[in-house]
């Protein structure tokens, strides 16, 4: 299984307003891992991702090969506020189809019980983050990308979400995420450093 | 076998997402009913602005109809995708195993029947308001039907390529109106030539080739765009 | 006074009052409305002029006339209720909109269907037709703006404003879409609006004037107290009301 | 002595406002290009739509003129608040310790000076385009410069109303529109008085008399309007 | 000085699409206080402090009394993405002006010194936020209305905001603060629960 990796990247370099964030960066993904990518703000980090997920085709030098369908959860969650929390999973844009059932069950795993169908704009900065989420329950992608998962969620929710990557690792995916927080139920994550972008003094 | 269940897969898919775009229009009425609105008020401002004497009206109002549907379709357009890419849904839509030029047309279809077809079903109030013969009427609503899709599609275009640079704003004028031009004369002039008595066929001929060109070709364009756009 | 403005604010009595006020004011208004229409459409000889076309005028020109009064007491309330901050003034507002919003479309389909036959044409670019398709234009506009809004104490608030803005600037469309008119004499039709009514029409007309205001005013009223009830279904004189019905 | 420093600070922060609506402007060229742009795509279009009879198009060109500048305006409106209301600007906009009325007006006026005035300004051109007579272009641009300004108000009083709305599309269409009818009338009549050859000085001064009366109640209005939209 | 408190609420209410958030809340901030507003997502803390903001009108019952000039750093960062940092804070909405020194201190202070003249588009998440944040260094105004101030900041910059904030309670001032992180150096801090909101399973 992990014979072939599931993504590899290979001399990845790229340049934003003329500042080289990162260059020669080597990475591989195989069934299993879960890679923690961290780096101070501004280092890069939404950059890398957005490259390796194919959305900034024209944005960075180097290889990339990736062999499996990838699942991305970016700053922006493709959430309609006149939708109901059921309508955004039911047609969701990334062109994966749901049942309802499948869908409430997903719901309900992150805390949107009740939610269904209440319009996700009526929804906590954290809940519309959540309907977002709630496709880490249905999705069959293998390869997860996702930029600051935690971000407005509370810490129940952190540790969940962490057991949902383990989960998903074990069952053969692979998880590449950023966070500013540590994962501190995810021992067995790996690092990757990008050490640009300026700190608070 | 496989494959049947692939298209069967698809067909479902594309008609998920038709069916999301029309729910999303379902939930802002106000949205939908905007070009109406827009046409109504519009239609009220020319005689308060070019007087009120009816035989004038009346022998503008293919013009002034056509003009008017023109904007509204065209201002339209604008947001087309100002929304999906703010908040995240065209990454989404790349990130989907399935060619864009499937994904994009259930917006492009959905765009069109709640606005520029509504429109041309609704033209015939507006049409007798401005005194526009009857016998001209069916022919309105015929051209404005293909004519708005056609404007649909190429709206689409110029809003594909402009959402990236945020704000791209009515820029959208700019790039696509030469293209509104023909399609503009040959509605008018059908419409005119029903008026008149003449026979419009042949123009609502044209107006049905420019509708397949549209649908074929617009599409592609459109997904090209988006993907130029996605990466800001 | 101001007790009696006080109890204005008060919901339980503005309800029980209205309750009072519909049981005698909605049977007259029946009567008059019954009345009005057999005289006019019966008892009364046709037009010279329009043969029998003209009776449409017995429910065209009450809704006319009605229907712009209406919007001044929609105005009106939402001045009220932003100045003095009375609750029941928004009701009455947002009750106000779409009685009148109808009055003025039938205004309009009659006025047309009547303009049919007299004119030859649905519709002329006169003043009093553009100005009430702009009436029209207002109402719709407060019950989108009400109904846009999910939070409905903004709501109220936001088409008190427009209200408000309304009222200064209505005298004002007013006077400019008749001067417009008058400035620029169509050679076509003239809308003989003016024009002497015969008196044997003119009293059931009245009539039907007055049973217009009544049903106005019974419509704003049973509005009213529907809203009331949705508001103030949490406080205990209303689950009282409920648990009596019951 | 601490009235006149605070005074300074007061104008001296209106300046910055002021400013910053500038520079938001400037830093969007297309954005201040569009009503242009739009104007000059509408224009175009006309003779195309009722055809090209020189002389009927001269005698429309007052209403038609008029109407489509009332258009770009409204439609400019549309975008008055709506960036300030997503990304939070609008809230900051309400804590500070100063009267609203005070806070608006330097976006007001921003917004006329970089739509309306301008528009006044370039008007001629399109003016000649459509045949107006020399001696009344003067008359167009002052028309417009004082009517531009009081749509720019009647409209950014319907942005604030419909800024926070979801499901609010472009209501502020419908809410607008008839406020702008007085306007338009007396507009297209100033102008076109100066064709005919009558004075339009009578007209000019109502317009005078709207926009300062607009320019005094508009901006409450709008503060209302938008403590009401920023509580969602 | 802690006599006469900043901020004076009682009996706070607040219902939300039919659900009661918060009830007979009472708060009360004084000179010198460090309050953290907690709660699962969907609790009201948001809800509240826009309430307490005086940005949500109609929104609540209760009584409000606030003696002092608020600042408020809500989810949405009023910064515009076509200015430049510097001329984000030298042309501020709310009214506070600041010399462009000072400006460039604060910058320098939280962490985006030579980004002064950056289009603050072109700045990552973090970035972005901090932009806003920068006004903790130059406002004059006592009480402080943080929405969730930590949100897309790296470890280094949620560490130095909190000796900010700890500085300036020293001063006089006081701070409510929302986040789903532990103010782990503020040890002073007290602590305000919201328990509403449903949590993930
Ligand atoms: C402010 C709104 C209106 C008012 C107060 C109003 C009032 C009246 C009155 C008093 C008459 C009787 C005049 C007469 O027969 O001598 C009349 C006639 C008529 N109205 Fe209206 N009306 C209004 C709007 C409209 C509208 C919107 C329409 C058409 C859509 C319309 C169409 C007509 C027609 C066709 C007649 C008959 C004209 C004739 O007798 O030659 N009116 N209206
Ligand atoms: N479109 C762009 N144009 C110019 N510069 C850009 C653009 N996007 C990003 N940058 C620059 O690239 C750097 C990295 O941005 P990126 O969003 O990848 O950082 P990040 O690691 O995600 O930071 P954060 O932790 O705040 O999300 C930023 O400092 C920014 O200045
Ligand atoms: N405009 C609104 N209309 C209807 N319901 C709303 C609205 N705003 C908030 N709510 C409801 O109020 C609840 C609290 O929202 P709020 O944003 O205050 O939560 P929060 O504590 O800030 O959550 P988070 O930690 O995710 O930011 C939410 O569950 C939401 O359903
Ligand atoms: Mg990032
Ligand atoms: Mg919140």
């Amino acid at each position: 299984m992990a014979a072939t990796p599931l993504l590899e990247a290979e001399a990845l370099g790229a340049e934003r307003a003329g500042r080289q964030l990162f260059e020669g960066l080597d990475l591989r993904l195989d069934a299993g891992d879960i890679v923690h990518l961290r780096g101070a703000n501004g280092a890069g980090k939404t950059t890398l991702l957005r490259i390796l997920a194919g959305l900034s085709a024209y944005g960075f030098d180097g290889r990339i090969n990736s062999r499996a369908p990838i699942l991305f959860l970016g700053h922006h969650t493709a959430v309609k506020g006149t939708l109901s929390c059921r309508e955004n999973l039911l047609w969701h844009p990334s062109g994966e189809r749901f049942t309802e059932d499948l869908i409430d069950v997903a719901l309900q795993r992150v805390g949107l019980l009740g939610y269904e169908y209440v319009p996700a704009s009526q929804l906590s900065a954290g809940q519309q983050r959540r309907v977002n989420l709630a496709r880490l329950y249905l999705s069959k992608r293998p390869l997860w990308l996702l930029d600051e998962p935690f971000a407005a969620i509370d810490t129940a929710g952190v540790q969940s979400l962490q057991a949902r990557f383990a989960e998903h690792a074990e069952q053969g995916g692979a998880v590449l995420l950023t966070s500013h927080q540590a994962l501190d139920a995810l021992s067995q994550a790996r690092f990757v450093d990008l050490d640009g972008g300026p700190g608070l003094e | 076998m496989a494959a049947r269940a692939l298209s069967e897969s698809l067909s479902s898919l594309w008609f998920a997402l038709l069916r999301r775009q029309f729910m999303l229009a379902a939930r802002r009425p106000v949205q939908v009913l905007n070009p109406m609105l827009f046409f109504a008020m519009v239609i009220v401002l020319f005689p308060l602005g070019l007087g009120p004497d009816t035989d004038l009206l009346s022998e503008f109002a293919p013009g002034i109809l056509w003009i008017v549907a023109l904007l509204s379709t065209m201002l339209g357009a604008e947001a087309l995708f100002r929304d999906d890419h703010a908040d995240g849904t065209l990454d989404q839509l790349l990130l989907a195993p399935h060619s864009l030029y499937f994904l994009v047309t259930p917006h492009l279809l959905a765009h069109w029947l709640t606005s520029g077809l509504l429109l041309a079903l609704l033209s015939p109030v507006f049409a007798l308001m401005l005194g526009l013969p009857g016998n001209a009427v069916l022919v309105l609503m015929m051209s404005l039907a293909l004519g708005s899709a056609v404007m649909v599609v190429l709206g689409a275009i110029g809003a594909s390529l402009t959402v990236g640079l945020r704000r791209g704003g009515m820029l959208i004028v700019l790039l696509v109106t030469p293209f509104y031009v023909p399609v503009l004369i040959f509605g008018t002039t059908a419409v005119d030539a029903a008026v008149t008595g003449l026979s419009p066929g042949p123009y609502i001929a044209l107006l049905g080739a420019f509708f397949f060109a549209a649908l074929a070709l617009g599409p592609l364009a459109v997904a090209a765009g988006l993907r130029i756009s996605v990466d800001g | 006074m101001w007790s009696f403005f006080h109890k204005l604010g008060s919901p339980p009595w503005l309800f029980q009052i209205s309750g009072q006020i519909l049981r005698w004011l909605l049977p007259i208004t029946v009567v008059a409305l019954v009345v009005g229409a057999a005289w006019g459409l019966l008892f009364t000889s046709p037009d010279f002029r329009q043969g029998n076309s003209y009776r449409i005028i017995y429910l065209h020109v009450p809704a006319a006339v009605v229907s712009l009064a209406g919007y001044y007491v929609m105005a009106i309330a939402g001045a009220i209720s932003l100045i003095w901050k009375m609750k029941m003034a928004d009701i009455a507002m947002l009750a106000a909109a779409p009685v009148g919003a109808a009055l003025t479309f039938l205004a309009l389909v009659t006025g047309a269907i009547w303009g049919k036959p007299t004119w030859g044409a649905w519709w002329v670019w006169d003043a009093r037709l553009t100005s009430m398709l702009i009436l029209l234009f207002l109402y719709l506009g407060v019950i989108a703006l009400y109904e846009a809004y999910e939070n409905k104490a903004a709501a109220s608030k936001a088409c008190a404003v427009l209200a408000l803005v309304g009222t200064v600037n209505i005298p004002i469309i007013y006077k400019s879409v008749d001067w417009w008119y008058s400035l620029h004499q169509p050679a076509s039709i003239k809308f003989t609006g003016e024009s002497t009514i015969d008196s044997s029409m003119l009293y059931p007309l009245m009539l039907c004037i007055a049973a217009f205001y009544a049903l106005f005013t019974c419509a704003l009223l049973a509005n009213m107290r529907a809203t009331i009830l949705d508001r103030e279904r949490k406080t205990g004189w209303v689950q009282r009301l409920v648990s009596e019905d019951a």
